[in-house]
């Protein structure tokens, strides 16, 4: 798109806007067709594959094994005694930590106008959405009796009976659900302009669907000024629940008696942790989008992989800072199952798996994010998230059936082998691709307006010989 | 609705709603109703959820424990210990507990079958979980059976026929002597794999040769201050495992005196030596001379002459030969010198050597030297029980190798086989399935369908031991002299019939001289007429006026006792003037190590039947339902063995291969398997799992004739296979396996 | 909400000390295995099979620990220890149960395992620092006829649902309605747990411990008592005499 | 063929055909439903409400709610013990089950009316210790012919009553309302 701009100019300025989508401006009415078109683009037969790929593992590893799971009980899996929890808490917990990075892009970059966001809230909203549906999956697949998940839920009844509200586990259920109801709204409040301008641009049963979806939103001041409102209310809502549901989390670890598990620092620690894995995935995912759909080149740069990746590095170091600081904290404490629980962590069998995670959590980001060309090099950025992806995976993975090996009971310990989890884990990262294909095909995945509204802010002034970005403050 | 539409049409009509409502609902509520069977005549004792308890008699060992079982409808629900039984005083042992496991066994004989030699009795699907039977059906009826076995009786000459029973000396055994008796058929012969690795022959014999008397001795553990035990498992199996447990927790508990000391000499730590305060890994075979070593210097410690049977030996040598060093010894026999109250027991695998009887000999010696005879807290002979008038004990090896020599000459014509099973309790060596196919017919009274009923041509199943009437002689263990009831306390679950009630009633259908030797209608009738005599005993633990008042306690209180001390004090005058050798064990076969088999302490000779026996763990190895080799660490490292290894065993009589287990409390040259597994039959949960370590064992006896099962040297190589041990202890946690600890 | 709050209240006094305790003795226990076979048998346990018992996933109620002290010939086995749920006064597996499935009986003063309440999220197995709950991972069946011993008087567990020893409360529930038929007291050593009437070296007590005349009162009182991981603050009413 | 089935399916007779197709198999599964909540017939059509009638007490024919947990069946022995006196009962059509009962020795099949779930240990006889009477829980058996279940014994029904009786009494409702109480 920016070739048919190629006409002389000032060589800065024109680098400048090569290089900033908001400095770079086009019609909004060509912006909104190019959005258009790579949503509607006729899929390749390659894309009816993938689909279809996807969804015969949905079925059979997902809802097949799931069926036969709740058939045999949960021998299937590899959980026994002392590990109780195994892969589907992993997954819970990996699947929420992803799903922050969304709220963290779209709510506080939004809050903290950091304009690069602009493109990718759409696309960081829907992981949140659609990364705690498989947290959501994950929790379930782990109960034993899992069709009787609806007891957790508070309702009056003659027994006299409620949940138990001294359990972390009852709080991470109300969290997890106010969580993902917020983040769905939230998620719904930026799209309305979208759908609105997809409404006008479709026929037949987009047009149903959309018209539905725009709640004949027409784009009025006051809609806009409602709008705003409630975003920006949202937008700061969101944030003490997303900082909320990952330290309540971490809690099902930190308020348990086990060896490795009792440590205050776990609640900044998983919410750092999920920024790390969110950015990861984050960033993984708009590499995609970039790659597979039209237009999106223009809309998505390497402007956005280097802020992204700096935001990376920087969660990187925090994460590595609370790591060791957990780790301080828990060898000076001294208790002799946590030192024998440390030890195992790093020369057990699965040590490989400790040392892992810090080269894909700390090592590789650091040696690769540093450097500002590499940064803004998309694939070298999203190959770091999928690293770091693995990495937090390890963590948690360490976190909870390597570390529950260990307990105060020698006789007992034994090392977890797992089962029927590895599809079924499979299987939820499968769904959340395919609704993700599928979301890319239905619903816009770059908030044209926002786009739009932040082109309009800037500008590029000449003080002298000097040019300057400018952004004037939006109401 | 109208009478047209019928009650047939109705529920066709039902049948149709009901699979629409399985396919909407996904086969939801199975079956929300029930159906309830009233009592047709309720028992006058009994109301609907009110348990009824019976006392009976445990009928998994010999000891003859007295048990109490909860009942509830028709079903037995719990055993529990007989607190009147001065036995085991209310207390079991977990091969009692599980006998309903037997009761209720999966694949049990459901009725009389005319059988093909080497037929399945069920078929071989080993699913632990599997609801359906797949036993064989019973092809004939009992008036069929009993005429079979009339016939059998009536169409041989007496020496022709045999009985083969096992080693309980109880009523049917009676029942049998007394027939053969007054026919002259041979006398029945007694046998149990517990027997054999008892080595109650030794036992008896030496207590023989040293008192001029024979009998079981009885050791008082529980008053003894220091005991010596050299190789007794009596914590496990041995001889009376309750009673003798008890006895141990009065050793401990420290109520009136210091807590006691306990020492066991053994090539492996049992269970038992895993309680000693000291565990001495003497070197198999050095038994007898340690023994002596330890009696002269005690007799040194003590100042006196040595005594005669001391005098030969020379602890210096004896502290090289056995490994235990000379310090040792003497402080050992310091502990055992400065006690009022020593006691010293021989058993286990100490007497299955070839010296096993010199064994036996000088630890009795040492007693002598103790001076405990008849003391609290040393040694006596067990009380005979009432209708006993001396030890009986079960045939030994040796003998059971005439057996069934005999068998394979054909000297046998009809063998009857009840309570035992030989085809899996006796070594391989010995052959006993083959010296089965000279006996022309073979009938087999097995509740269970175990690897001889597989061999027999007709099988007339017995009721289990909880559906049946009877006694049993309690032949050690209390001071007081026992006779332990049974009564049924459930109906018979399946077509069987007490083996008693066939054989009076055959013989009433053989006549002749068979008929008058049982004279009974039923077995109750003969247990009556052995019962009765008891009632002219004074210091009986209940009396009553008539015989069926009599009977009426014998059933409620489950058995009959004395209150008096019934045991009788050895006469020891010669015991400490005899001519002792301390001559080493000699081993058989080639091989760098000492084979010690030992019977599991939970499983024991018959109870892999019981699934929640096999899923006991082993109390040394926490091991469940499979074998194992115990092989200390240090050898297991030079050969390049690691746990869950199979290594293949080989002995002058066979091979074995079986998994690893680095056991840190054996000799390093030993190696030990426990006995209990590798059935090829005896019910799904049995048959295929783990391995017989009697495969092993080459025919050689100690003097006494019991087998030396454990004076054999075998070879080990690693076979590169590996299975999996099931523990339920952590390798992890207990030994630091895998950890990131190791060298 | 009054009776709730009177509940609470009954529990912070109670939490002082327990109704029914257990003292177990080491130096005696033989690890025969006749109380865990006595368990199984009272309270309808599930045998899994090799495999899944091989892989931590037996259910015994009690189990008895040994471990080794020294290298041959110096090795020791050390005293066997039965482990057994420690009935907690202030137990780490209640607060965290989201069904209140493990909840504390205020009656008995027992950690109950409500079967019939429980979800399968086996947070409290988890939280055991004693490790001793028990989870149904699989339907495992009894063949016919095996399940006519089934107590009566005891749950039978289906699958997905944590376990545990209950110290047989359904005795101490028929020793009471006994007691309380004949107008009386229960009395002390009037009945006993399975584990405890099975064990042949009488190392098992149970009774009351708030009843400072009963057996297990005086035998609490003994100096060479100890409590396991009393240091996590769970106030377990299981007693143990060490070894040696 | 299926194209012309298809149209006529979507004309107004084939629309009104298809739903009553689907009225009908949702009613098909709605009547299996409620079958899985219907209870069998019994062996006999015993009349209650004559027994009580003729003042026979309940504890007459069910002594075990006095002693333990379960009321019990009456025997075979004990209907038979009363109704082989007397003449109208000997010959009636409606007791022929029993008499071939007794005459064969196969026990009758009754279908328990009141039950509680397995993993409630209910106990009749602490309930009729405590003064309640029978037809608190199982209605007025004088008005019944069959045996019904006059309410669903579910835990709302055993809490309402243990609140209510154990009233002021705090010691009294701790015991009634702990949860070991019933599930064990």
């Amino acid at each position: 798109m920016s070739d048919n701009k190629h006409h002389a100019g000032h060589s800065h300025e024109e680098h400048l806007r090569e290089k900033h989508l908001m400095l770079d401006p086009l019609p909004r009415g060509q912006m909104n067709d190019m959005v258009m078109e790579s949503m509607l683009e006729k899929p390749t037969w390659k894309f009816w594959v993938v689909v279809g790929f996807l969804s015969f593992i949905v079925v059979y590893f997902l809802f097949f094994k799931w069926g036969v799971l709740i058939a045999k009980g949960q021998g299937e899996a590899g959980v026994m005694r002392p590990d109780y929890w195994g892969i589907f808490l992993v997954n819970t917990v990996f699947w929420i930590g992803i799903s922050h990075a969304g709220t963290f892009i779209s709510a506080i970059l939004r809050v903290f106008r950091a304009e690069f966001r602009r493109p990718f809230t759409r696309a960081a909203e829907l992981m949140t959405t659609f990364g705690l549906v498989q947290a959501g999956f994950s929790i379930f697949m782990h109960m034993g009796r899992v069709w009787l998940a609806y007891w957790l839920m508070p309702y009056p009844n003659q027994r006299m009976l409620w949940p138990n509200l001294h359990s972390p586990l009852t709080w991470d259920l109300l969290a997890i659900t106010t969580y993902l109801l917020s983040s769905t709204m939230y998620l719904f409040l930026p799209l309305i302009p979208d759908v609105a301008m997809a409404r006008d641009r479709s026929t037949g049963w987009r047009k149903t669907f959309y018209k539905t979806l725009a709640l004949g939103f027409r784009g009025t001041e006051g809609e806009w000024t409602h709008l705003r409102n409630a975003m920006n209310i949202f937008a700061f809502a969101i944030i003490p629940v997303m900082f909320s549901v990952h330290t309540i989390v971490s809690w099902d670890f930190a308020a348990a008696t086990r060896p490795g598990w009792s440590s205050t620092i776990f609640g900044p620690y998983f919410i750092v942790g999920a920024l790390h894995s969110g950015m990861g995935a984050a960033v993984a995912v708009l590499a995609v989008i970039r790659g597979t759909m039209k237009h999106m080149k223009y809309f998505i740069r390497g402007e956005h992989f280097d802020a992204i990746g700096k935001l990376m590095l920087i969660i990187s170091m925090a994460w590595a800072y609370f790591f060791f600081n957990d780790y301080m904290v828990q060898w000076y404490g001294g208790d002799k199952w946590t030192q024998q629980l440390l030890h195992f962590h790093e020369a057990g069998p699965m040590g490989w798996m400790w040392f892992a995670m810090l080269v894909c959590n700390i090592v590789i980001p650091w040696a690769i994010l540093w450097n500002p060309k590499w940064r803004a090099t998309p694939w070298l950025v999203a190959t770091v998230g999928i690293i770091i992806n693995f990495g937090m995976w390890f963590e948690r993975y360490i976190i909870i059936p390597i570390s529950v090996t260990i307990n105060r009971m020698p006789f007992t310990w034994r090392l977890y082998k797992p089962g029927i989890e590895v599809p079924m884990g499979i299987g939820t990262l499968a769904l959340f691709i395919l609704l993700y294909m599928i979301a890319s095909k239905l619903i816009p995945l770059i908030p044209v307006w926002e786009v739009q509204e932040g082109q309009m802010a800037h500008e590029l002034k000449k003080f002298g010989r000097e040019t300057v970005v400018s952004v004037s403050e939006l109401e | 609705m109208s009478n047209k539409f019928s009650r047939r049409d109705f529920l066709k009509l039902a049948g149709v709603g009901a699979a629409t409502t399985a396919i909407l609902t996904g086969c939801g509520p199975a079956s929300r109703f029930v159906k309830r069977e009233p009592y047709m005549q309720m028992p006058e004792y009994t109301y609907n959820g009110l348990s009824t308890y019976y006392a009976t008699t445990c009928r998994e060992c010999a000891a003859g424990c007295g048990l109490v079982v909860r009942t509830s409808q028709g079903r037995a629900l719990k055993v529990e210990g007989n607190a009147n039984n001065p036995l085991n005083l209310g207390k079991t042992c977990a091969r009692g507990q599980a006998t309903l496991q037997g009761l209720y066994n999966p694949n049990r004989v459901r009725g009389p079958i005319k059988h093909t030699r080497g037929e399945r009795l069920y078929t071989a699907d080993a699913n632990p979980f599997q609801d359906e039977f797949a036993d064989a059906t019973p092809n004939m009826d009992w008036d069929a059976a009993t005429q079979a076995v009339a016939d059998a009786l009536k169409n041989h000459k007496p020496e022709e026929i045999a009985f083969l029973m096992g080693m309980a000396p109880d009523h049917l055994f009676d029942l049998v002597t007394d027939l053969a008796a007054a026919t002259g058929i041979n006398a029945p012969v007694r046998f149990g794999a517990l027997s054999m690795f008892e080595s109650r022959a030794t036992l008896s014999q030496a207590a023989e040769n040293l008192f001029g008397h024979g009998g079981l001795p009885l050791f008082d553990v529980g008053g003894a201050e220091v005991v010596f035990s050299f190789g007794a498992n009596f914590l496990e199996t041995w001889l009376s495992p309750v009673s003798y447990t008890r006895g141990f927790a009065g050793l401990r508990e420290a109520k009136t005196k210091q807590r006691g000391t306990f020492i066991q000499f053994e090539s492996r730590m049992s269970s038992t030596a895993g309680k000693a305060d000291e565990w001495m890994p003497i070197r198999p075979g050095t038994e007898a001379m340690v023994a002596l070593a330890i009696g002269k210097l005690v007799s040194d410690a003590r100042g006196i002459t040595v005594p005669h049977a001391f005098s030969d030996v020379d602890p210096v040598v004896v502290a090289s030969r056995s490994g235990i060093a000379l310090a040792t010894l003497q402080h050992l026999a310091g502990i055992f010198a400065n006690s009022t109250a020593a006691l010293a027991i021989p058993g286990g695998a100490a007497l299955g050597q070839s010296n096993g009887l010199a064994v036996a000999e000088a630890v009795l010696a040492l007693n002598a030297l103790a001076e405990n005879f008849g003391r609290h807290g040393g040694v006596f002979f067990s009380a005979l029980a009432p209708n006993q008038t001396e030890y009986q004990r079960p045939a030994s090896a040796r003998e059971m190798q005439e057996f069934a020599q005999k068998m394979a000459d054909g000297k046998f014509k009809v063998l009857f086989v009840h309570g035992v099973n030989p085809v899996f309790e006796l070594p391989a060596s010995l052959d006993f399935k083959n010296a089965l196919k000279g006996v022309e017919q073979v009938i087999s009274f097995a509740t269970f369908p175990d690897e001889t009923a597989f061999e027999s041509d007709y099988v007339f199943p017995d009721h289990h031991s909880l559906e049946s009437w009877g006694y049993q002689r309690v032949v050690t263990g209390p001071a007081q002299s026992v006779l332990s009831g049974a009564q049924p306390v459930v109906s018979p679950f399946y077509d069987t019939r007490a083996t008693a009630d066939v054989l009076i009633a055959a013989a009433q259908l053989a006549g002749g001289e068979f008929a008058t030797a049982l004279p009974f209608t039923d077995e109750v009738e003969f247990l009556r007429s052995k019962i009765a005599p008891l009632m002219e005993e004074k210091q009986s633990f209940f009396s009553a006026p008539d015989l069926n008042t009599f009977t009426a306690y014998f059933q409620q209180y489950g058995g009959w006792w004395k209150t008096s001390d019934g045991r009788r004090v050895p006469n020891t005058s010669n015991a400490l003037g005899r001519e002792m050798s301390p001559a080493e064990a000699k081993f058989a076969g080639e091989g760098e190590f000492f084979f010690v088999p030992f019977v599991s302490p939970t499983m024991a000779e018959a109870g892999a039947n019981k699934p929640w026996l096999q899923e006991l763990p082993d109390p040394t190895t926490t091991v469940m339902w499979n074998t194992w080799v115990e092989i200390n660490p240090v050898t297991a490292e030079e050969l390049g063995l690691l746990d869950d290894d199979i290594v293949k065993i080989t002995s002058e009589a066979g091979v074995l291969e079986v998994p690893v287990y680095r056991y840190p409390a054996i000799r390093p040259d030993t190696i030990a398997i426990p006995f209990g597994q590798g059935h090829t039959a005896y019910s799904r949960y049995a048959e295929g799992r783990g391995k017989n370590p009697a495969d092993l064992l080459g025919q050689h006896f100690n003097e006494a004739g019991d087998l030396a099962f454990a004076g054999m040297k075998v070879k080990i190589e690693k076979t590169g296979k590996q299975q999996p041990l099931s523990r339920l202890e952590s390798i992890m946690g207990v030994y630091g396996v895998g950890l990131g600890e190791e060298k | 909400m009054a009776i709730e709050l009177k509940i609470s209240e009954v529990k912070m006094s109670a939490e002082q000390s327990g109704k029914w305790g257990m003292v177990i003795d080491q130096d005696i226990c033989t690890g025969c295995q006749a109380c865990v076979a006595a368990c199984a048998m009272e309270n309808n346990i599930s045998f899994v099979g090799e495999v899944d018992s091989g892989y931590g996933r037996s259910m015994h109620w009690i189990r008895i620990e040994r471990f080794w002290e020294g290298e041959y010939p110096e090795v020791k086995m050390t005293a066997n220890q039965p482990m057994l749920c420690q009935q907690c006064g202030h137990a780490t597996c209640e607060p965290v149960c989201p069904a209140f499935a493990t909840v504390h009986s205020q009656a008995e003063q027992l950690n109950l395992q409500v079967y019939n309440r429980c979800v399968g999220t086996r947070y409290c197995a988890n939280n055991c620092p004693y490790q001793v709950r028990a989870f149904n991972w699989r339907d495992y069946k009894r063949p016919e006829p095996l399940s006519n011993q089934l107590n009566p008087d005891v749950t039978v567990r289906r699958v997905g649902v944590m376990e545990k020893c209950t110290f047989c409360i359904q005795r101490i529930h028929k020793a009471q309605d006994v007691a309380k038929s004949e107008g009386r007291e229960v009395v002390d050593g009037e009945f006993t747990t399975a584990c405890a009437q099975a064990c042949p070296a009488n190392a098992i007590t149970f009774g009351r411990v708030d009843d400072p005349e009963s057996l297990v009162s005086q035998l609490m009182k003994q100096s060479h008592g100890v409590k396991h991981l009393e240091e996590l603050g769970t106030l377990p009413n299981v007693t143990y005499f060490k070894g040696g | 063929m299926i194209k012309r089935l298809i149209d006529w399916l979507k004309k107004p007779l084939g629309l009104i055909a298809v739903g009553i197709a689907f009225l009908a198999l949702f009613s098909l599964a709605a009547y299996g439903i409620s079958l899985t909540q219907t209870a069998p017939a019994q062996p006999v059509q015993f009349p209650h409400k004559t027994h009580v009638g003729f003042g026979i007490q309940c504890l007459y024919c069910h002594p075990g709610a006095a002693k333990g947990p379960s009321a019990g069946i009456p025997t075979e022995a004990k209907c038979w013990g009363c109704h082989n006196q007397i003449q109208k009962t000997q010959t009636s059509a409606l007791l022929q089950p029993l008499k071939d009962s007794v005459i064969s020795g196969v026990p009758l099949q009754w279908v328990p009316v009141a039950q509680v779930a397995d993993f409630v240990q209910f106990n009749h006889r602490a309930h009729v210790a405590a003064g309640q009477n029978c037809e608190n829980c199982h209605g007025d058996m004088s008005k019944v012919t069959v045996a019904e279940n006059p309410q669903v014994f579910n835990m709302g029904f055993c809490l309402k009553c243990h609140q209510t009786v154990a009233g002021d009494n705090h010691e009294l409702l701790v015991k009634l309302t702990d949860c070991g109480t019933c599930h064990y």
